[in-house]
């Protein structure tokens, strides 16, 4: 039908990339989507000298959205800093995953970023603003 | 069609459609849009938009402080409005009625008032895990702060009360039984009089969240034998921003205030102050005063088809999906498949599609749903699902919506390539 | 016509009561209503009526949780409106906007969760003699739970702030300072930017309750200097069932929640739960969805006038008013005879009628007016008397409506043989 | 102009009946009109013999109305036994004022009753339901 679910988002939800627990592992966080329950967890490990991002993993159970996103852009992530890693917009995220989200399904989109996130600032961090990433028209409320 | 064939009152469905002006609203995908979200919030008939904007117009002033007549007239309205509530719910009197925004601040203002002055350290408090978080987190506050031990009451795999547990629980003499009437996650229908008798005969005070059942069978509060009930008017084609707690007179007489300021009062000094009489007393400054008339539209609506009937055509529409659904290949079903035992709402799984994708598909078909867990995180978590997608019914669906409602199920079930 | 020939401006008082419904409505009198009970709650223009009835009719679903179009479209619309709140007040972001019912329960809101949190016995809390009972009570009732003091900053016989008592009590180094903007009881205007400033440059947390003054005057948070700002909607030609709480972000995000169930969680086990971000953690259940696009709707109106507008009308008002009832025999005015110290609100007794007595007469006149204590007894009290009456304008009033309750007067006095 | 501020009423509002302080007294209370603070205070003296009423006095401040009520009712008083006072029943109050009252002045003319009762009960009493008073067409809240 669909300009959603086309059919790369159909594959990484079924073959997500990076998927897994690294153990050990440098970075660990898990967050959820309070609308759904949904939970995701990542791992990375660093590179001892430079502190880059040797390898990540996300784990855990979602949509076809929230698991499709992670995987894109798990691959995007190794050989950055922490500092590249805390820069990244969610904007960019958005756009990577390659389809349009509205605010419905905002928060499963970028579950994978606020988790990496997470990791990052080794806190639970605050949902990205909806009005400011989606931009205003169509921004919504970013409760459950 | 289907529909029309099957309906057993000429009066609900399709035919009560053109009384609620969103079903001319028309819907991405160019059909009729198929409503199946009353659960979460029900739509408006125009006799409460128009009630609304009448008081709004022509009956509007701040309420029980007025001397001339628009206020007298607000007030007799305001007034009108929670002697309906009384009489819809068959309460002994109005001072019964209390006004509040939702269930949910009904349920704090019972934890906090009641609560607070009649728990301690030593003592239960009883929910049980199908619990929407309005009649769950309140205990828990409750007993974070008094000390209290809070237990829930098990439900079986097919989502309905534990009774055995329940009785081993009251055996332990709880100071508060806290229990829902209908889950609104699956849609079970509690032997509520049975309960209530077992927590009263235990010495408990018996809560009831009556969100999900108010709206949709007879509820007369005389029979009931709770303490308390709670329930919204936005789920019962009124408007937002308005909900009830009814309570016992004796209990709320004895109760302090939660919420003070203007109206609540009898008498301030600058050192303290004495309460009004109830229900006046829990209702501190300005209330929904056009809110409580556009729920006394509603009730009059539905006392006009009559709460018999629309617990009947919910009913028959639960057995009629119920069926249909269950016959679906990859469609999982929770809740009781006993048609008394389980309200006009369905929650459903489809194999290796998560809820919310499905809820996103169904709305390219113009079916609205709700995906996620309901406002029931435990009870998600008891059965083993991270959520749910959720079809709930009331008088204006009917036998189409159901097929509407498959197909979308098969349009979801072709894109993920597992139908 | 008098009220014509002084109108300073085209857009206030006769040419906008077209705007509003109730002016159509007829009176015993068989004279137009003149309505100066704006301070009570305010009436609606139609645009504020047709948007709810627009909002209820086309654009109504739960909101927070629904990924079908219906709902993101009253998601879109209820966090619209909390973007509109924002930007009225210049608060620096829509995460400040929390949604309550009205005034009270802001005040009450903070006194619950800020209160109990941050004050223990042997603090202490000011409020003031001109407070209005909502934000009074809860500091009485603050106090009585944690074992704080509570003081009262004086007031002058012309109803203003004693600045040196204030200075006084906030060397003892309050935890909180509650203070109104605006007396709904005498129309005192206080300095709020420099009692702020005294308040926090004490150490106080400084909490607004501004209820008489976002409907009548520009306000900005920004500005302001407050910690916590409390309105309602009902005053500013909003619904009823709204009111907003506006906080400091950092205050906010640290404060434990107030009412607790579903929305304002991030998880929920049967044993304990998180909270969600702000301001959803403070709105537990279902908000006042449709009122708070009422809201909206009330604040695009006021915005279309302009607040500065609103206020120079309604200084003009009180300027007229002020002189012509001064100069009537038998008539004590309470409060400031400085325009800039006194709202467009005007308190007044007239010798030998009991205020109730008035309030009838110049109701049988066509003229509503509030006589009472205006959940103001404490000042009642310190003023010596029991009530007054009190007539309070808005932008729908102009100068004819002033000569209107002038004559209503001299008709009471009459009556009572004291004319 | 006025079926309310008819002669009688304005007479008794500035000359009451049995006004003043009994004392000493063998009942006595005090209660307020919670929508304007109008306080009003009842004194009773009894006849040791029959414990009939033998005098009785109000005193406070008040509305026309709410002076002129407890005046007019001060003049039924005298003989009455404590379970006669019990049973009087407001709709007499009301029908002896003899102006119509509604529920704007609804608490104003049932006050110098309502203190009375409480006199007799040793004890706060409730306000009259005004549905019940009134009738319910006419019956708003009986709240300040
Ligand atoms: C100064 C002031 N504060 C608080 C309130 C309480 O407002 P609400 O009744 O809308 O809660 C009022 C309303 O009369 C007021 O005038
Ligand atoms: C069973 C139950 N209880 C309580 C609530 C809370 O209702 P509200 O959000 O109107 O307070 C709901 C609403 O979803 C419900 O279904």
């Amino acid at each position: 039908m669909d300009n959603l679910y086309r059919d790369f988002i159909l594959e990484h939800y079924r073959e997500p990339h990076h998927r897994g627990v690294l153990d050990p592992a440098d970075l660990s966080f898990a967050d959820s989507n309070p609308t759904c329950g949904d939970e995701l967890a990542v791992t990375v490990r660093l590179e001892p000298d430079s502190g880059r991002v040797a390898e990540v993993a996300f784990d855990g159970r979602g949509c076809a959205i929230s698991q499709a996103s992670a995987s894109i852009m798990s691959d995007h992530l190794a050989g950055m800093s922490l500092d590249e890693l805390r820069a990244i917009d969610p904007r960019t995220v958005l756009d990577d995953l390659g389809v349009p989200i509205g605010p419905a399904r905002f928060k499963c989109a970028l579950l994978g970023y606020k988790v990496l996130q997470g990791a990052v600032r080794g806190a639970m961090t605050d949902w990205p603003e909806e009005a400011e990433v989606l931009g205003d028209a169509s921004a919504g409320g970013s409760s459950p | 069609m289907v529909g029309l064939q099957h309906r057993s009152r000429a009066v609900t469905g399709a035919a009560l459609r053109a009384d609620f002006p969103v079903f001319e609203r028309p819907t991405a995908s160019g059909r009729r849009l198929v409503y199946l979200d009353s659960a979460a919030s029900a739509q408006k008939p125009r006799a409460v938009i128009e009630a609304l904007a009448q008081t709004y117009a022509h009956h509007y002033a701040n309420v029980h402080r007025g001397i001339y007549e628009l206020s007298v007239d607000a007030d007799a309205r305001y007034e009108g409005a929670r002697r309906s509530v009384a009489a819809f719910i068959g309460a002994d009197s109005p001072r019964e009625i209390v006004f509040v925004r939702n269930a949910t601040e009904a349920i704090n203002l019972v934890a906090f008032s009641f609560g607070r002055s009649n728990v301690g350290r030593d003592d239960l408090v009883v929910t049980t895990e199908l619990e929407h978080h309005a009649n769950l987190v309140p205990w828990q506050q409750l007993c974070a702060a008094t000390g209290a031990t809070l237990a829930h009451v098990r439900s079986t795999d097919d989502g309905k009360l534990d009774l055995d547990d329940l009785r081993s629980h009251l055996e332990r003499g709880p100071k508060i039984l806290a229990v829902s009437h209908v889950s609104n996650a699956l849609g079970t229908i509690n032997p509520i009089a049975e309960v209530t008798g077992l927590g009263r005969a235990a010495g408990a005070t018996v809560v009831v969240d009556a969100a999900q059942s108010v709206p949709h069978m007879p509820l007369n509060v005389a029979e009931l034998g709770a303490d308390f009930v709670a329930f919204s008017g936005h789920k019962m084609l009124g408007p937002s921003g308005i909900g009830v707690l009814w309570g016992r007179r004796a209990l709320l007489d004895a109760m302090p205030p939660f919420l003070t300021g203007g109206s609540m009062i009898r008498r301030v000094t600058l050192d303290g102050a004495e309460w009004n009489e109830v229900p006046w007393k829990f209702e501190a400054g300005t209330p929904a005063i056009a809110e409580a008339t556009g729920l006394a539209a509603a009730i009059d609506y539905l006392e006009g088809i009559g709460m018999d009937g629309v617990r009947a055509h919910e009913r028959e529409l639960f057995i009629a999906a119920w069926s249909r659904l269950g016959n679906m290949p990859g469609v999982r079903l929770l809740g009781p498949d006993d048609p008394d035992e389980h309200a006009g709402v369905i929650s459903f799984v489809l194999d290796g599609i998560h809820p919310h994708d499905v809820a996103t598909i169904l709305d390219r078909e113009g079916v609205a749903v709700r995906a996620g867990h309901h406002c029931a995180q435990p009870l998600m978590d008891r059965h083993g699902v991270p959520a749910t997608t959720r079809a709930s019914f009331y008088l204006y669906n009917d036998h189409d919506d159901i097929e509407r409602l498959a197909d979308a199920i098969v349009a979801t079930q072709r894109v993920f390539g597992t139908a």
